[in-house]
């Protein structure tokens, strides 16, 4: 079970989140201008890397906040936990 | 190759076994094939043979990153069906039971296919209408499946909880009588023994690291054991397809989940079906060799850890203490995990990658051994003739942008 | 007004554990930023905590952090039209929201050198006091369902559960707490 | 007496309380302390169980977790039978019924050993190359006969009475293994302050200690040193110690999995305790002291009964005080069976003679035995043994410098000892993902680097001996070092005979030689085709053999051949351990509304919706689920109803931008909506799919209710929240779940106006103040009520919205006033038929994620010059905008009698052949009371264009043919809305 530091409680297993999947995903717009295969990439394509990844997750039995995550998907460590507007922290 | 056989075995007995050739070679990789496919698993190798067999195509090599069958091919929980709701999916999937009912002769290697039949439970009013319209859309699509009542149920599963009482009553049910399971492995040994019989090269310990490529063409691959060049590349390395097609410099609309499954010691012939309940979140079955194999859903967040997390172990197990009240003092013996790319739509990808040259079999999510020969049959004629096959026509990566999605998932309320 | 846990005797291990249920109260989610938040405290009569997982209480009106910008108030029952009138009244020019959600949950207590022993039987925080000392509260969660947790006294947890979930919470803390009853 | 082979002094059995037990209906006598397999050896039973392939006659091999051979089964009544324990870890009770398992008709003559005799034509694998002609025969003989010979146990049978529990725990050092390095890092994490865990999977804390007999500790013997030891730690608020407990699972982030068994040693447990805990512990330094497994030497024939590990024998004779066996050979290629034999022969055990392989031992202990006059013979080894069901002879030849063996000896024996050395039990810190490292002079792997905070002391770190365990600062004499250690099988010259390596599942090392012949190199094709290591205690003591004969027979370093991986659990775990209290009621919580009592006592019978249970219908006495429906339904229609609809989702969004939130978020336009008005709402998810719908009320210019379906409550509110917090952070609003606060009381028919008057304050009910669509506040029953005028019946409808501690009380005066109009209760079912017949979709089984507004005939809703919204963009995309949709349409059956299947299939033809795609299918399907006949609700491919026509829905009786329709079957223009 993960534990990770939600930047408001502290430290929570993983019960208590959701992963929202991949982040700094910006939502294409307006709809006239935005071309199908833009909408589908937003829509379908993720980065699904084997190693870091840059993720949402929400504390939604908990502060009920969306927040960043940096964690690396083959060991499960979680390298850095950022607010939903900051940049990618450094981290590899 | 020295068919196997009761008389082989017999003769072999005789001399202690002595005689048995390799079941594949161990060849080293040349510098260039016809079609190279990356990924030893099960979809990778019955597309070698399938190309051999079918298309003459057998300057093949099969390229894997350690040993044959170490994905999700010697992974999952071994269940083949072909219960599936839009047109599309049924008329894939039915060929490839079709196909794994003759799969041992076809082979000569005993898959130990069963098909004791597979049961999908109704827990409420409204499963029983869902249920109800799957069965209708199986006949259309000319598929065996019936509809049971709870008393059917209880007689076919006799340890089953059917009692009004239980948290999640059963309501009803259908069943698939041809669905059933096979021997993983098998199916996996028995595509490579007969690939490589047909003159394919299956190399392990072979990691692919890289693309070579002619201008905008993908022309090869860079593995640890070398380049390779190739006329045809095609990827079949579930768990790993995403990374392959960075490597490429394209992306997928895949994400990569953690799928558990769990064993149990093994026990005397205790259930004979298949049954899979959506609203308790499991699916069971017994394995030949006694093992009661359980499968649940997936972990919640992106994984290639290959290894499971411990609130869907508890939820698995105790949804199957829910179905069978008897087994709570059973252990549980042995757990591992697959990965799992999953689509949007829960619906396979085959057809041409956006980079010229390379071929992509991938997407199958949770339901990707079962549907391993008509996945190497379809994707062997993909790569040979440069067209989608019939059956996988409405398979393709440019579903995406159309929005012509086959939402099985959707559709079902059920995971694949 | 009827409350969920109506008619649930306590649950009594002497000298090592107690469930009670609590009666009605008047409740409100406050969401709001700080500064409205301070003025909402000094018109509701208890500070809103800036802390996270904090809540500040007097014998009749508690204010729990829940988010960084919600707040669980609890006051008296039949206060919620002077309650929400001080509040409005207050923070007339401050953008914030105020729900009144007294019906929304049922409350109970468990207490006794056991408490948090049982309590550990459905929900992973750490509740050692030096972890999880008086005056701490957080939203979390027991077996399957969404509690608010706080441990108002030194010995002694307040949990306020969704209302429809109150029967299973009970049940889950009557189950867990057998093992309790043989000293 | 407890046995003929009970020693009348020492061990740790209380002599004075004799238990009786039964093993396969015979009576036996043990002692307080006994396992079944201690007390089964003291009885000279060593016979114990049949390995699964061969059935051949097995013996107990070890005293631990790892005995591949001793699996029973306990019965202790209906409900309470549980196979393949292992007799080595069954704590033995007064009353005790145990069982062998896998042999027909007895453990004494298995006709199923057959199998032994066909052993050379049924090698590993076999099963791949045959039974498959002719075609059929697979399914209807070969397999039915393998499933029937395979299996261990048998499963229970009838519900386990028992209970299961869990506790989470924390700590900042959980000890794993309280043996001497255990118990010594327990200490000191103690001393520190630190909350300490420490578990051992034995009944008693000690480890080796327990069978201690030469070493003493500060001046005392092992196990005055260990009482004191456990004393001081006991003393210990911040410690907790933890027998019977094991540590099986180690994940992510330091988190430990334990699996206590709190009452199976208990004869007569208290029914307040649970069977087994699960305990989950996160620790902030987890310590594992797991020790180390005795590792079986691989010769001819070294699977009979009589034949065990010799530190095994050393602790039964040790801890249990039972002698294995009268005379002894012992196969020494580590001292420690040197001391073994020392033990044994003191207690006056024959120690016919000790056979090394080494060419050499000048260990303290072999000094020792040979000073103590025991026969040893150096280069030598075991290539053959006999005995049935007991070993009665080993035959010893001598390893020749060219490793050939010459010149056999028989030597008499009623036990063979055996030693390989010890293999470290790197278990878990090969699950905390570390790394491992090979050590040559132990011919085993120990641990390496760690990625968690996780170190191994004592055994498990290849770190042997009490002083290294105990540390400096314990003074520890006669402790002597103790050399050695062998991998692989021993050699021989007799090409037939069969070498076990994996005893439970019969694998031998010319079965592993084979599958190398095969092609199967990598060590998990191995694994996978000869099965070695996947029995029950998952090669605890095969796996290094196995490794050691594939590096042999194919020509590399044990390293290169690499390792299999190390998966949880360590041992076996219960289901019921792992469900815990997640049972029955406790499995999935169960959700009911303030009117459910209500409901209860007038005899509804529900139906679960989610979590929920919601009143289906209200049957009257005599009256069947149709007959109630088609009254609750005229009923409704000719004059009123009252549907408890509290379990609707519904969530209160304030703040400046609440309007330009829905408008962003929903397909409708909420700007121009005024207060006191609602509006109906549907909610797509990106890709264009209706996801949820609801009625929309503003109750400010700031302030709006928003209601979900029953289902996307939770899910709606998450998307909001998602959005706010993400996408438009810019918009200043904030959203509360209200779900559980309101109790909505629908009141719909005709007199629903005439119902709600007399009960209503504040609030004009009169047509022209308060409209269709729209919402008012005032008191209700003398409770403040949100009202709303909707319908979802086509009627004139309210619903009552007062907080939901009064929601009975109200209800129950509603009912009052309903009773007088001769209204009546109505449950879902009448509420779906009312809405079908008026075309109202549910979302859910109108859509099912597939289905865009426009597919619903619901564009209108779509707020007309909206540059965007959730999903907008998904609507244009080619295949969502081309024609050829399936399209909400009404199906009416030529036979105005049959109600069609919900969710039959559609299609142009009466007889389509198989494979030809569905036009659509039915959504809805039920008998209208209304119209006095049946109606159904179909998505169907240009369902719009087709209204008319005539389609077919197959059925397994013959294709029903329909005729396609609108919709609204009722009202199509609405008048009765007003009443």
């Amino acid at each position: 079970m993960l534990l990770i530091a939600c930047p408001h409680c502290g430290p929570r297993d993983e019960a208590e989140f959701v992963c929202g999947g991949q982040t700094h995903i910006a939502r294409p717009g307006p709809p006239e201008t935005t071309s199908d295969a833009q909408w589908a990439r937003y829509l379908f394509e993720r980065d699904n890397p084997k190693g870091l990844h840059l993720e949402r997750w929400l504390h939604r039995h908990g502060c009920g906040q969306w927040f960043n995550v940096a964690r690396d998907t083959l060991t499960h460590e979680v390298k850095a936990v950022y607010g939903l507007l900051d940049t990618r922290p450094d981290v590899t | 190759m020295t068919r196997y056989s009761l008389w082989s075995l017999l003769r072999e007995g005789l001399t202690g076994h002595r005689g048995w050739p390799k079941a594949w070679r161990d060849p080293a990789p040349r510098p260039s094939y016809d079609v190279v496919i990356v990924g030893g698993g099960g979809h990778g190798l019955a597309t070698a043979f399938y190309l051999a067999r079918n298309h003459g195509i057998r300057n093949v090599a099969v390229l894997e990153r350690g040993w044959i069958g170490q994905g999700n091919s010697g992974r999952n929980t071994t269940v083949i069906r072909s219960n599936y709701f839009f047109p599309e999916s049924a008329a894939f999937y039915e060929f490839a039971l079709r196909l794994y009912e003759t799969s041992a002769r076809e082979l000569n290697f005993n898959t130990m296919v069963s098909q004791r039949g597979l049961i999908t439970l109704s827990h409420s009013r409204h499963d029983l209408e869902g249920a109800r319209r799957w069965v209708n859309a199986m006949h259309l699509n000319g598929i065996d499946s019936e509809m049971l009542t709870t008393a059917d149920i209880a007689r076919m599963v006799p340890d089953l909880d059917c009692s009004p009482g239980a948290r999640h009553p059963i309501h009803g049910g259908f069943m698939q009588r041809r669905g059933g399971i096979a021997r993983h492995d098998a199916v996996v040994w028995g595509y490579a023994r007969a690939a490589d019989a047909l003159g394919v090269d299956i190399i392990q310990n072979c990691e692919v690291t890289g693309f070579v490529f002619d201008g905008p063409r993908a022309a090869g691959v860079q593995t640890s054991r070398g380049t390779i060049m190739a006329g045809r590349i095609g990827l079949a390395a579930a768990g790993h397809q995403s990374v392959l097609a960075g490597m490429a410099g394209f992306r997928l609309p895949l994400t990569t989940y953690a799928l558990q499954a769990f064993v149990s010691e093994p026990l005397k012939p205790w259930l004979d079906k298949v049954v899979i309940s959506p609203a308790t979140g499991v699916y069971a079955s017994q394995s030949d060799k006694g093992e009661i194999v359980l499968g649940g859903a997936l972990d919640l967040y992106p994984s290639y850890a290959q290894r499971g997390n411990l609130p869907v172990a508890e939820h698995v197990m105790s949804g199957f203490l829910e179905l069978f009240p008897s087994m709570a003092r059973v252990r549980f013996l042995r757990q591992w995990a697959g990965m799992t790319d999953v689509v949007h739509d829960s619906s396979p990808i085959i057809g041409a990658a956006p980079v010229e040259g390379i071929w992509l079999n991938c997407g199958w999510g949770t339901g990707g051994f079962k549907a391993i020969p008509a996945g190497g049959w379809t994707f062997a004629h993909t790569i040979a003739n440069q067209a989608p096959h019939p059956l996988v026509e409405g398979f393709g990566l440019d579903r995406f942008a159309r929005g012509a999605l086959i939402d099985e998932a959707a559709a079902s309320g059920i995971a694949h | 007004m009827a409350d969920a846990l109506e008619g649930r005797a306590p649950i009594v291990w002497p000298d090592r554990l107690r469930v009670a249920a609590l009666p009605p109260q008047a409740r409100f989610v406050f969401r709001g930023d700080a500064e409205a938040a301070a003025r909402a405290g000094d018109a509701f009569g208890a500070t809103l905590p800036m802390t996270p997982c904090r809540a500040a209480a007097d014998d009749a009106r508690a204010a729990l952090w829940l988010g960084p910008d919600e707040w669980l108030l609890l006051a008296p029952p039949g206060t919620e039209d002077g309650t929400a009138r001080d509040i409005a009244a207050a923070l007339a020019d401050l953008p914030h929201a105020l729900a009144c959600v007294s019906d929304r949950h049922a409350a109970l207590t468990v207490s006794g050198p056991r408490a948090e022993t049982l309590l550990a039987a459905g929900c992973a925080l750490d509740l050692d006091p030096r972890a999880f000392p008086q005056g701490m509260c957080t939203r979390s969660l027991l077996a399957k369902a969404e509690i608010v947790l706080w441990r108002h006294q030194p010995a002694s947890f307040r949990l306020e559960v969704r209302r429809s979930f109150a029967a299973y919470v009970w049940d889950f803390l009557a189950e867990a707490a057998r093992e309790h009853a043989s000293a | 007496m407890t046995g003929a082979f009970r020693t009348t002094t020492g061990g740790r059995i209380d002599r004075a309380r004799p238990l009786s037990f039964r093993f396969d209906g015979r009576a036996f006598t043990g002692c307080a302390g006994d396992t079944l397999a201690s007390a089964l050896l003291a009885n000279g039973v060593h016979l114990a169980g049949r390995s699964f392939k061969y059935h051949r006659p097995r013996g107990i091999l070890a005293a631990g977790a790892e005995e591949p051979n001793a699996l029973v089964g306990i019965d202790r009544g209906p409900g309470r039978y549980a196979p393949n324990l292992r007799a080595t870890q069954v704590e033995i009770h007064d009353g005790l019924v145990a069982e062998s398992q896998n042999r027909t008709p007895s453990l004494r003559f298995d006709i199923a050993a057959l199998a032994d005799f066909a052993a050379p034509l049924i090698p590993a694998g076999f099963y791949y190359k045959t039974f498959m002609q002719p075609a059929g025969w697979w399914a209807k003989l070969y397999e039915p006969r393998i499933r029937a010979a395979a299996g261990l146990g048998r499963a229970p049978r009838g519900a386990d009475p028992d209970r299961y529990t869990q506790r989470y725990a924390h700590c900042e050092t959980l000890v794993v293994g309280a043996g001497p390095a255990g118990i010594a890092a327990a200490r000191a994490a103690a001393a520190r302050g630190d909350r300490v865990i420490l578990c051992d999977e034995q009944a008693e804390p000690g480890g080796s200690l327990l069978a201690e007999t030469r070493a003493r500790i500060d001046g005392l013997c092992a196990q005055d040193w260990l009482a004191a030891a456990l004393a001081e730690l006991a003393a210990e608020p911040r410690v907790t110690i933890l027998p019977r407990t094991t540590a099986f699972g180690y994940f992510a982030q330091n988190f430990v999995a334990l699996a206590e068994r709190v009452t199976d040693h208990l004869a007569v447990p208290d029914p307040n305790l649970p069977r087994e805990r699960l305990w989950q512990v996160r620790a902030r330094e987890v310590v594992l002291a797991t020790g180390a497994i005795e590792r079986p030497l691989v010769f001819p024939e070294n699977d009979r009964p009589g034949i065990m590990l010799a530190d095994s024998a050393r602790t039964y004779l040790a801890r249990y005080g039972v002698k294995p066996g009268c005379r002894a050979l012992v196969l020494a290629a580590h001292d420690d069976a040197y001391g073994a034999a020392l033990d044994l022969a003191a207690a006056g055990m024959e120690i016919a003679l000790i056979v090394d392989p080494r060419p050499a031992a000048d260990g303290e202990l072999p000094r020792r035995a040979m000073a103590a006059g025991l026969p040893v013979r150096m280069s030598a080894t075991v290539v053959g043994t006999r005995g049935r069901l007991r070993v009665h002879e080993a035959h010893v030849g001598t390893i020749g410098a060219d490793g050939g063996v010459r010149g056999v000896d028989v030597v008499s024996c009623d036990t063979l000892l055996m030693s390989g050395g010890w293999t470290p039990s790197v278990h878990l810190h090969s699950q905390a993902r570390g790394k491992l490292a090979f050590r040559a002079d132990l011919q085993a792997f120990v641990p390496g680097a760690t990625p968690q905070a996780c170190r191994s002391v004592g055994a498990c770190a290849g770190e042997f001996g009490l002083q290294a365990a105990l540390g400096p600062a314990t003074r520890v004499e006669d402790d002597p070092v103790r050399e050695g250690g062998f991998a692989g099988a021993l050699p021989h010259d007799r090409p037939r005979a069969r070498a076990f390596v994996d005893f439970q599942n019969d694998v031998t090392a010319k079965d592993l030689t084979l599958a190398l012949r095969e092609g199967f190199r990598s060590i998990e094709h191995v694994k996978r085709y000869t099965t070695n290591g996947m029995a029950t205690d998952q090669g605890k003591t095969s796996n290094i053999n196995a490794l050691a004969i594939v590096a042999a027979a194919s020509g590399r370093a044990i390293p290169e051949v690499g390792l299999t991986s190390f998966r949880q659990p360590y041992t076996p775990v219960t289901f019921g351990a792992f469900a815990g209290t997640s049972r029955g009621e406790l499995f999935d919580p169960v959700r009911t509304t303030p009117i459910h009592g209500w409901a209860v006592a007038q005899g509804a019978i529900f139906e679960d919706v989610g979590q929920w249970k919601r009143a289906h219908h209200f049957p009257r006495p005599g009256e069947d689920m149709h007959a109630a429906v088609r009254r609750e339904c005229a009923a409704v229609r000719a004059r009123a109803g009252i549907f408890d609809a509290s379990t609707l989702g519904k969530i209160e969004v304030v703040g400046r931008d609440a309007a330009e939130f829905l408008e962003r978020l929903y397909v409708n336009s909420w700007k121009k909506l005024e207060p006191g008005r609602c509006r109906y709402g549907i909610l797509l998810n990106e890709a264009g799919f209706v996801i949820d719908d609801g009625v929309i009320g503003r109750l400010a210019p700031d302030r709006f209710h928003v209601t979900t379906t029953t289902g996307g409550a939770a899910r709606v509110l998450s998307m909001m929240e998602d959005y706010v917090q993400t996408e438009w952070p810019d918009l200043q609003i904030w959203l509360t779940s209200t779900t559980e606060q309101w109790a909505v009381i629908a009141v719909q028919g005709p007199k629903a106006r005439e119902i709600l008057a007399p009960l209503t304050e504040g609030i004009d009910l009169s047509r022209d103040a308060f409209a269709h669509m729209a919402v008012r506040e005032g008191r209700v029953a003398g409770v403040p009520a949100r009202l709303f005028r909707v319908s979802f019946t086509g009627e004139l409808g309210f619903e009552v919205n007062v907080p939901a501690g009064q929601g009975r009380a109200v209800w129950e005066a509603i009912w009052e006033q309903a009773r007088r109009h001769d209204a009546v209760a109505y449950g879902t079912e009448t509420m779906h038929v009312l809405r079908a017949e008026k075309g109202y979709i549910i979302v859910g089984q109108e859509t099912d994620g597939t289905v865009v507004p426009d597919d619903l005939g619901l564009g209108w809703a779509i707020g007309k010059g909206k540059r965007d919204f959730v999903g907008k963009r998904s609507l244009s995309r080619p295949d969502i905008a081309a024609p050829g949709r399936k399209q909400l349409v009404g199906l009416l059956s030529a036979d105005p009698g049959h109600v069609l299947d919900e969710g039959a299939q559609i299609v142009a033809m009466r007889d389509p052949p198989p494979g030809t795609p569905a036009l659509g299918h039915v959504t809805s399907s039920y008998w209208s009371a209304t119209l006095g006949r049946s109606i159904a609700l179909a998505l169907v491919a240009d369902g719009r264009a087709r209204h008319g026509q005539t389609l077919f829905a197959p059925m397994p009786g013959g294709a029903v043919p329909v005729a396609v329709t609108g919709p609204v079957f009722h009202d199509p223009e609405g008048r009765s809305l007003d009443g």
